[in-house]
C-alpha cells in the first residue's frame, strides 16, 4: 500500500542509500558492526512509529501499540548502540512510550481518575499514526494526479491578452475659462499700480507724538498721564487713517519707551493706554 | 445558433487561447460585448472541445484550455522539469490541501514534528498556497490554504475534487486537533518561540 | 476517418497547442508515432479550425495555432482612463483658443513663462489644437488655432461662443481683488468702540 510512496522519497533522498526496511533487517543484525542508520531519513518520531507500525503488516485500526511501543524503544536501544545521536525528540517519544507501556501492563489504579488511562493514551496514539498515514497516502495520491507542465500542457505561446488604455481627459469649458481668467488676471497683476492709501505712517506718527510729548504739562521730571488716543490726529473722519494712526502711534510709543523717553501703561486688557513723558536728562541735571 | 451568438463563441475562443492564465466568467464578461450569455457559450464550447486533443477545462471557477488528460504518455515534448519536491513539502502540501485553513501549529500536530522554515516557502514560491485569513484563536495566528495555480497545476476543478477527500472527511481524520493533550509534540516540547517567529 | 487517425489528429492538435514554437512537418512526424500521414492531418485540423475563433497557420513552414486574425480588436480590452490636463496645457488651450491665431512667442508672452515642446505636443495628440498659417513676420513663426475636435469637446458651436473678457469679469471669472480692499471691517478686527469711546 505504501511502496510507492516510500519509494518515491527514497528518490527524493539520494544521499539515504537504505530503505527504512533494510535498516531494521540490519539493525537486527548485532553482529553487523558496518551498518549505518540514518534517521534523517525519518519526518520525526510519529513518521517513524508510523514506519515501524506498517512492519507489523496490519491494519493500523488492529495496530498493537504495545508491540510497537517495544520495537520503537528497541529501535532506539539499537540507535543508542552505535553511539548514534537521535535528536531530542525521539528520546522524548521513547519515554513517553516506556511510560504508555508501563501503563498498559500494569493493573489500572483506581485513584488515578484524573489521568487517562494507559488504553486512552494508545488509542490517542493510534489516531495520529492514522490521520499521518492518511495524509502521507494523500500526499501520494495528489502526486499521482496529472500535472500542468509535466502531463497536462497549457498553450505552449499564448498571445496574451492586452488592455488598450483610452485615456480622456477630464476637462470642461468652466476649466477652460477659469483658467484664462487666471492668465488675464496675473497678466494685469504684472502691471498693477498700487492704490495709495491714506495711512499714517512710524515716521510721521514718531514725530507727531515726540512733538506732542514736549507740549505735554510736566510735574517734575515727569509729564501728566494722557490716553494714546488723544494723540491721534483731530477730526478725521477715515477709518482706515484711523486704525493705521493708532497703530503707528502705539509703535510710536513702545519705540519711544524703549528708548527711555516716556513710560506707557495700560489698566487691563482693552483698557485705555496711558502715555507719559519723562526726561531722563532733567533727573540727571536735578540730582 | 445565430450569427451573432456565433461569432461570440468565436471571440470566447480566442481569448481563453489567448490568455496567460484561467480565466473568471467575469474577466471574460467584460471582454465580451453586451449580450452574451457567457454560461452558454462556456457550455457549447465544452462541448465542442470534449473529444479534441486540446480541452476546455474549469479550474477553482475559471476557464482554459489544456491538452487533453488522456494524451499526457502520447505528448512528446519538453517536460517542465521543477524541483523534485522533498517529502516534508509533499506531506505539507498536503495538510494545507485537506485540512485547510490550516495554522503552522496544525500542520505540526499533524506531523508531530516542527517544520522547517524552508518548507512553506518552497510551496509558497511555487504558487501553490497562501496565507489565508488569521483564525480567531489566541495569538490569532496565520492559517494557510491553496491557491488556483494548486487546482491548476493538478487537474482539480476545486478543492472538493481532491482524491480520497470524502473518505478522509468521514474517517474523522480530517480533525486537526491535537491527537492528545500529553503526546509529545515538537511543537509544544521544543523551540516554540522559534517556531512562532518564523510563522510571522 | 478511423481511429487511429483521429487519435493521431487528437495528438497533432495537442502538440501544436503547447509548442512553445512553430512546429515543422518534421519535427511534428518525429513526435507522431507510425504511419501518421502528418501533411493530410495538418490540412484537416486547419480545416477543422478554419471558420474558429483560432486557426491553425502556416508560417515559414512551420505550424502555429493563432487567434483569427478578424479578432485581434475583439481581443484588446478597451479601458477609459480619466485624467486632468496640466495646469500648462490648459493656459496653452485657453491662450490659443482665446487668441488664434497665435505663435508660440505670443503663448510665451501672455503667460509669461517659457512653454515646453511637450505641452503643445498634448494638445495636438488630444486633436485639440492644430497648425494654422504661417505668420508674415519675420522668421514666418508657425501659428496655432483650435480643431473643431475642440469645438466638440467644450460643446461650443463656434470660437465666437467663448465669452469676451467683459463677460468673464462680470461672471467673477476675471475678478481683480487687491489684497487691502478685502480687510475684514474694522469691526471685526478689533474693538471699535472701545476706540470710540476714548475718543469721544
Amino acid at each position: 500500500m505504501n511502496s510507492d510512496y516510500d519509494k518515491n522519497f527514497e528518490e527524493d533522498k539520494p544521499h539515504s542509500p537504505i530503505a527504512y526496511g533494510d535498516i531494521m533487517m540490519q539493525a537486527d543484525k548485532k553482529d553487523d558492526g558496518a551498518l549505518f542508520l540514518d534517521i534523517d531519513g525519518f519526518e520525526g518520531p510519529i513518521d517513524l512509529l508510523l514506519k515501524l507500525a506498517r512492519e507489523q503488516k496490519v491494519d493500523l485500526i488492529h495496530i498493537s501499540i504495545l508491540q510497537l511501543a517495544r520495537q520503537y524503544l528497541s529501535f532506539v536501544d539499537k540507535a543508542r548502540e552505535l553511539s548514534l545521536d537521535l535528536a531530542a525528540e525521539y528520546l522524548v517519544m521513547a519515554a513517553w512510550l516506556a511510560y504508555l507501556k508501563s501503563r498498559l501492563l500494569l493493573p489500572k489504579n483506581e485513584d488515578e481518575e484524573e489521568e487517562l488511562s494507559g488504553e486512552e493514551m494508545a488509542k490517542a496514539l493510534a489516531f495520529q499514526l492514522r490521520r499521518l498515514e492518511a495524509i502521507q497516502n494523500a500526499a501520494e495520491q495528489l502526486f499521482k494526479r496529472p500535472q500542468l507542465g509535466v502531463d497536462i500542457y497549457a498553450r505552449g505561446m499564448a498571445e496574451g491578452l492586452d488592455i488598450d488604455i483610452d485615456t480622456s481627459y477630464d476637462v470642461d469649458l468652466y476649466d477652460l475659462l477659469r483658467m484664462y481668467g487666471d492668465i488675464q488676471r496675473r497678466k494685469d497683476n504684472s502691471t498693477y499700480e498700487l492704490i495709495e492709501y491714506n495711512l499714517m505712517s512710524m515716521e510721521d506718527a514718531m514725530a507727531m507724538m515726540t512733538r506732542m510729548l514736549g507740549k505735554l504739562p510736566k510735574k517734575g521730571i515727569f509729564s501728566v498721564w494722557t490716553t494714546l488716543t488723544s494723540f491721534l490726529p483731530d477730526g478725521n473722519k477715515d477709518k482706515l487713517l484711523i486704525k493705521s494712526s493708532l497703530a503707528s502711534m502705539l509703535t510710536a510709543g513702545l519705540e519711544l519707551a524703549k528708548q527711555g523717553r516716556l513710560e506707557i501703561k495700560q489698566d487691563g486688557l482693552f483698557k485705555p493706554i496711558y502715555i507719559r513723558a519723562y526726561e531722563r536728562n532733567r533727573e540727571k541735571d536735578e540730582s | 445558433m445565430n450569427h451573432k451568438t456565433i461569432e461570440q463563441k468565436r471571440i470566447l475562443e480566442a481569448l481563453l487561447f489567448a490568455a496567460k492564465n484561467p480565466m473568471s466568467a467575469q474577466e471574460l464578461y467584460e471582454r465580451i460585448p453586451d449580450d452574451a450569455d457567457i454560461g452558454l457559450l462556456l457550455s457549447e464550447l465544452k462541448k465542442d472541445y470534449k473529444d479534441r486533443g486540446v480541452n476546455l477545462v474549469e479550474i477553482d471557477s475559471k476557464w482554459a484550455f489544456r491538452t487533453a488528460e488522456d494524451l499526457k504518455d502520447a505528448l512528446v515534448l519538453e517536460k517542465q522539469v521543477s524541483k523534485k519536491l522533498s517529502r516534508a513539502a509533499m506531506e505539507v502540501l498536503a495538510i494545507i490541501a485537506y485540512h485547510q485553513p490550516v495554522t503552522r501549529a496544525d500542520i505540526e500536530n499533524i506531523r508531530g514534528v516542527a517544520t522547517g522554515k524552508g518548507t512553506i516557502d518552497v510551496l509558497m514560491e511555487l504558487g501553490w498556497i497562501k496565507p489565508g485569513k488569521r483564525r480567531e484563536s489566541p495569538g490569532r495566528p496565520l492559517t494557510w490554504i491553496t491557491t488556483t495555480g494548486f487546482l491548476d497545476h493538478f487537474s482539480l476543478e476545486s478543492i472538493t475534487d481532491l482524491p480520497g477527500l470524502d473518505e478522509l472527511r468521514a474517517s474523522g481524520l480530517l480533525d486537526r486537533r491535537p491527537a492528545m493533550e500529553n503526546l509529545p509534540s515538537t511543537g509544544e516540547l521544543f523551540d516554540e518561540e522559534g517556531v512562532e517567529k518564523e510563522e510571522d
